[in-house]
């Protein structure tokens, strides 16, 4: 069992890795979907709560509920290397993510065979069994941490899609793409291997009951306006499902990548709706994998947020099994840790935000939506029949059926072309003879197996799926290229105490910063690198920018690398006040009452943290009988102070939040000055509370005690009766 | 495909008496019907890649099961099975399955391979 | 007219106010609302489009349109120096604001009368004569830029409520907040006092065609749990309309103030589209300010940019007249440039990508919504029918019926107290006597005046509203606390060559940076302020944290200010490149014919930004008679020069956008080193483009040219035709 | 307000029956009897802030509206109104208001000022 204090071990995690079995094969859905209580609101589209996890920062305001929408979270993660990815994995695993998705290294679906051992992957990380292994082995680790089981998925295509999926079944992982149309139109692999091999990959997949997701989605990006592929993208979904199913797949484990095609300032939902619901409509015997739209993405990651937003609202008005999310920052840059959890809080909090939408909206049955849900499904009939007036899909491709930018039956002539003979592994495919034979499990196709055996393994005294003792592990076949040689070159920063900034890779020094300048574009990019190496950074590097004006102003964002690291031994952290139990509390409040006043000062109206603090029932300092006269907002200092004379008060609490002009710090010296003038500082204990203010700050103004944000009526309590006891001291010795 | 305007209003006149289910109907219909040969196809085909993923579930390493994979495609016998290959030679050596395997991947006894499949060695 | 490459001249902004007078008076609504076509786009709920203005980043996709929603989008702006906001209204302007709302300086409402000069505020700006006259002559100037009327906005309320409406009528500000109950709940201003000031107050409004906001929102920012206080603020809201009506305001020029009471972790739309679609029902006269929720902001900007997306599905399943819009950073600080714009665009965005969702969905008419909207209403009469039962609205108020956190009829004790004769105000009232006379027109009450007047101010020769040259204007009156003096302290900045960033004001150097940190909060917080002292950065805070794993990671945002100031006339500005008359390209090509191959290398399927560069119809090389052979994507370096030679191709375009590890440096590299191994590196150009692309780095790495995001064929087109002469005059010299 | 528990299923007794429309019509009317007072108090009384809009109205800059606000104040006379003051000392002087207003705020002529309103200067 982890404990969350400390970080993954990683040494240990590789250890004895040749031995470990995974813990379960298959995919999970969430569990107990449907009602759920959080707190004290009933959800409808909800799942069993995790055992620890960090919820959304407004929890804070609804007792730190965290509610688990109904459907499955994806976050993608592949910087390059599985050990700075594993410790990704926990974050997000904690943050809501329950479908870890790993992308592969460029070039991976071209290497005809596994790679083995732990290369550094560009663009993705190399699926080896190691580093799937070694994943997989940290991930049942991280889904008992959180108290939910986490799927793990990757890639079973390219030319070696069997050898893959094999490996998979083997090692645990839970679902995978697998499309053999994603060969063909992306990859370039040649169409008849394609369609061989993912036969027997996909017999594999379904013994091991992984989730299959299409390759669909692809064409959203690559078509020049995505809009248009809508009744393409119809057809490559069938053709997937229809061939999976066919070759043993349950519908159930087969699900469609789809992404509303467009965005704003497109009128999307007016598009991307009816295309969800006619997808629903024509597929629902199988799986949704609901996944955001990256195709008109830029560098801005609010703007992809609230597109994101939007597709999440499609996914309510319809449905999503599994809701796929992508990382704000994909427009400018292979995503960073935190850009990973934004897109899981955001999917999070939308989903469980919209919690029941369609319990008071419905979708329209007449009209525009239904039309065009019409028309797009007889669009896709009308595609696929010219599929087969041509001579089938071999032909269709050959002519470029897809991908073409125009909305079918619409023709622009810039449709991806592929010859039977071509591309990548054209001539490897031969017949099967009429001795074929294959002494294992799970094989599709024809199999001259002798007769009367239980299962074909027995001939061999059992296959791996039966044997699993029969895998063979390699370890590394790179003696320089490996994840032992990369973990000695960050040894330096996992095991002192010298900590680096870092985005993506351990010490990676990664920051970034986001500079207003008073001017047109091209002059605040070069002025913001400028500023950049002023700051020390190292490769400043601009991320993004955007006008606010053509001569007012533009933001950039760069980013760089700091040259240093820190000692985290040598920083003083402000210590954690030390809380007294209840009863002690209590206890003294019993021995000798106190008496507080409070307000919030200046012209402030927020006076929910304070109340909060105060309040019987947020567990505020009143339930330990401590007597509160709460004088309101924008209460003057001179009031509080008056009020603290009349009723003899021991203490005075003051919240504030303006901070402009620093008004919070002179309002806490007023109300110290005020005191002594009074004649009853010495008497009175003096705290201010706040969102700006930390017990430093407060201290400096003359105070007895600051508190900032998240303060609990236990903080304020413990401070006011160890206070007293240190004046009753006091008064004592002298 | 030559450029073509949208004439789907045309196109489209055998389909608009069709109810929805009709249509969803003909919609699964023809998938089914694309992807029957294709089925068929892979029914009856094998490729390196997939014999590799039998040899992986017998119980070899990747690197094993590549060589083992690229001397039967040398002799013109993937047809037969790379799986099929190994399995007969360590039936007729009488030795374990990964042995026989480990011989051919050490590039031994590879000229016994094309007679594990004369004289009517089929269904053997 | 403006200049939209030079900033704002506040000093020419200042001259020559005293005589300045607003060019309009009354509220503006978008006009041509309804359809609207942009780019290749049906619009439903759109307006008039822009003169100029600044698209959604991911318009480049779209053909750089920015469509325009039907309503009014507002922005919140007060620094505390109306000479740097009038800045930032500019550049909202051109994001799509069209309703600038000013926010007092903190205190302001307790003043007794006008503020006078320009003095420095505190959580806002003094609204006196000098500083709106100023901002409405700048605004007067942005509208003509961007093309559409900008309504300027601020608060008549406060104990100057009449002085304050007097002065906005005169200076033509175009909306205002006003609401009595405001007075007493929030600001202690005495009750009897706030309803007489009212009165006047909104007849002066009502003849300058102002548009009334009431503060109805403000219980949900003061009550500890938002959405128990529906039924209240149902009340509150029809106090206001039933009062402004009363005394002669149209209820078109009535908004309601109203925000979804809750956000998620909570199920929001469960909650808040009942209570939207009461208030749509019941006050079908009025109009709908659709506020955002600031209730359950915390320092997360993604956090409160997904909230406010929610916000605008509800403004957009109902309506919305007015869409306000909250900064994200509101829960952080005082709203800086930027974040005003991001908000703004937000709304824009989801707006405009929900466009006619109505059309496809509808509510429901039975069931949960129905029976949620029902209860509402009935909550909210039986309050009012208890308010008479207790003797009326000011007994109710002695009682603490407002704010109480119980959800009406359920009582907590918690409401806010008045008393009918306590409060800031209190016994300044005086019943008019038989005799009362004010020679002033639009004065509301009872008025003595002789009888026979065409007008009451026919009586003086003329009041204001008829001879504004009447109006008195003063200056300044502290001779440290203006504007001047002000401006004087950043001339340096404004009048040189020397720039610096900012986020509220002129060279306030206020940059953030985002830093995550692999340890647990508290270190990281530590951590990260040390970091920013490391960079140079001074005053350095914590403006934002958010846990990613308790031990793995946290992320930091910090803020702080840079020391230094940047000599822009020193700065190397990567020149734009320098396009040639279509033409000359025209006339050049047919001269002598250009072959060009042209690919995306490497493992890179993004092909668009390629495509966009050659494709004839988007403007690409291809329109000048260029002949290109496309070879796709993903391909080889090898293939792409093959391709060249075979061809006698005259240039490569090769495009990459993954930058992990540097593999577009090395592509170029590559690609460059083939050409000269090959032997034709001497007469064939090369040029690569991407995102992660710019002239520099290319040219490094062995090309002839670069081209980075924003790229449009003629760049490209230029180039060739440019670098094919120089290399021919170079054959010739040789 | 004393703490009361969620009584709302009891109270609603008499709306339960009402329509959507007699609902509303029932809540407005509410609002409008509620508010009635409070124009009717409005309507017949002033205040400081009521009078310096007069002023300001009538030409006088904040700073002097306040001050004859202030002194109009002093002498009991708001009931009058601020800018009959200023309106009836102009007439009696014969001077423009402008004029009669400034000498009030330079301190001049408020001797002269409670005379304005006696022997039946109202409706002069």
């Amino acid at each position: 069992m982890l404990d969350k204090n400390k970080k993954l071990d990683i040494e240990e995690i590789l250890k004895d890795l040749e031995n470990y079995r995974p813990k379960r094969r298959g995919w999970h859905w969430r569990e107990d979907r449907g009602k759920q209580i959080y707190g004290e609101f009933e959800y409808h589209q909800a799942s069993k709560p995790l055992k620890q996890s960090i919820p959304l920062p407004a929890a804070r305001s609804f007792g730190n509920i965290d509610p688990q929408p109904d459907c499955i979270i994806t976050t993608e993660i592949a910087s390059g290397r599985f050990e700075d990815d594993i410790r990704r994995m926990r974050m997000a695993a904690w943050h809501g993510a329950d479908h870890i998705m790993v992308i592969r290294t460029a070039g991976q679906s071209h290497f005809d065979g596994l790679i083995e051992g732990t290369p550094e992957g560009v663009g993705g990380v190399p699926i080896s069994r190691k580093q799937v292994r070694a994943t997989r082995k940290a991930l049942d680790l991280i889904e008992e941490e959180v108290g939910r089981p986490i799927n793990f998925h990757s890639y079973v295509s390219g030319v070696a899609g069997p050898d893959i999926a094999v490996m998979f079944a083997e090692e645990g992982v839970n679902g995978a793409h697998q499309d053999p149309q994603y060969n063909v139109l992306y990859r370039n692999i040649n169409m008849v291997r394609s369609f061989v091999d993912a036969a027997v990959a996909k017999k594999i997949m379904a013994w091991a009951g992984m989730l299959q997701i299409d390759g669909a989605h692809n064409a959203n990006a690559t078509a020049m306006k995505a809009w248009k592929v809508m009744p393409e993208l119809m057809v490559q979904h069938a053709i997937n499902c229809a061939f999976s199913k066919a070759v043993g797949m349950k519908p159930e484990n087969i699900a469609l990548s789809t992404v509303p095609p467009t965005a704003p300032p497109a009128p999307c939902l007016r598009i991307d709706l009816p295309y969800a619901v006619a997808l629903r409509q024509l597929f629902k015997d199988y799986k949704m994998r609901a996944q955001m739209n990256t195709k008109y993405m830029e560098s801005d990651t609010r703007e992809a947020t609230v597109t994101h937003v939007l597709n999440l609202l499609i996914s309510r008005l319809t449905s999503a099994d599994i809701q796929s999310t992508i990382t704000p920052d994909e427009g400018r840059n292979v995503p960073w840790h935190y850009y990973n959890i934004q897109a899981i809080d955001t999917a999070k909090q939308a989903l469980v935000g919209m919690d029941g939408l369609l319990e008071m909206v419905e979708l329209k049955k007449d009209g525009y939506l239904a039309e065009k849900v019409r028309e797009l499904k007889e669009r896709a009939v009308l595609f696929m029949e010219e599929i087969l007036e041509v001579g089938g899909y071999f032909k269709a491709v050959e002519m470029g059926f897809f991908v073409d930018s125009g909305m079918y039956p619409e023709r622009n002539g810039d449709g991806i072309v592929r010859h039977i003979d071509g591309g990548i592994g054209a001539g490897t495919v031969v017949e099967r003879d009429k001795d074929y034979m294959a002494p294992v499990c799970e094989h599709f196709g024809y199999n001259n197996l002798p007769e009367g055996l239980e299962k074909p393994c027995d001939l061999i005294d059992g296959c791996t799926f039966h044997k699993p003792e029969k895998i063979v592990f390699i370890d590394e076949l790179d003696e320089n290229d490996n994840v032992y040689k990369r973990l000695k070159e960050t040894e330096h920063l996992r095991k002192s105490t010298q900590i680096k900034p870092e985005v993506e890779w351990t010490g990676d020094g990664i920051v970034a910063t986001t500079i207003f300048l008073p001017c047109d574009e091209d002059t605040a990019e070069a002025a913001a690198l400028e500023i950049g190496k002023k700051m020390g950074l190292e490769d400043v590097v601009v991320i993004h920018k955007l006008s606010a004006h053509p001569s007012e102003g533009t933001v950039v964002e760069i980013k760089g690398r700091v040259p240093f690291t820190i000692d985290i031994s040598k920083l003083s952290i402000p210590k954690k006040p030390e809380v007294l139990d209840d009863d002690i509390i209590r206890k003294d409040i019993e021995r000798k009452p106190m008496k507080v006043v409070a307000a919030t000062v200046g012209e402030d109206e927020h006076s929910v943290g304070l109340r909060e603090v105060i309040d019987i029932k947020h567990g505020g300092i009143e339930k330990y009988g401590i007597e509160v006269h709460y004088l309101g907002t924008s209460c003057p200092v001179e009031k509080l102070v008056d009020a603290a004379i009349e009723l003899n008060a021991d203490a005075i609490l003051a919240s504030t939040i303006i901070t402009h002009n620093d008004v919070h710090i002179k309002n806490m010296k007023k109300l110290h000055e005020l005191c002594i003038e009074k004649g009853i500082r010495d008497r009175i204990i003096l705290a201010a509370g706040g969102t700006q203010i930390t017990d430093e700050i407060a201290k400096e103004a003359g105070m007895d005690a600051g508190f900032g944000r998240g303060t609990k009526g236990v903080h304020v309590a413990s401070f006011l009766v160890k206070k007293r006891w240190e004046m009753e001291k006091d008064i004592n010795e002298n | 495909m030559a450029k073509r305007p949208d004439d789907f209003e045309v196109r489209r006149q055998h389909l608009r008496n069709l109810t929805d289910e009709e249509l969803e109907k003909r919609f699964w219909q023809l998938a089914e019907e694309i992807v029957k040969p294709l089925v068929e196809l892979a029914y009856t085909h094998t490729s390196p890649a997939v014999e590799r993923s039998v040899l992986l579930r017998m119980g070899f390493s990747s690197i094993e099961a590549k060589a083992i994979v690229e001397g039967v495609m040398k002799l013109g016998l993937l047809g037969k099975g790379a799986g099929n290959v190994v399995y007969r030679l360590a039936k007729k050596k009488n030795i374990p399955i990964r042995e026989a395997g480990l011989l051919l991947v050490e590039g031994k006894c590879w000229e016994e391979v094309p007679g594990l499949f004369e004289g009517g060695a089929s269904n053997a």
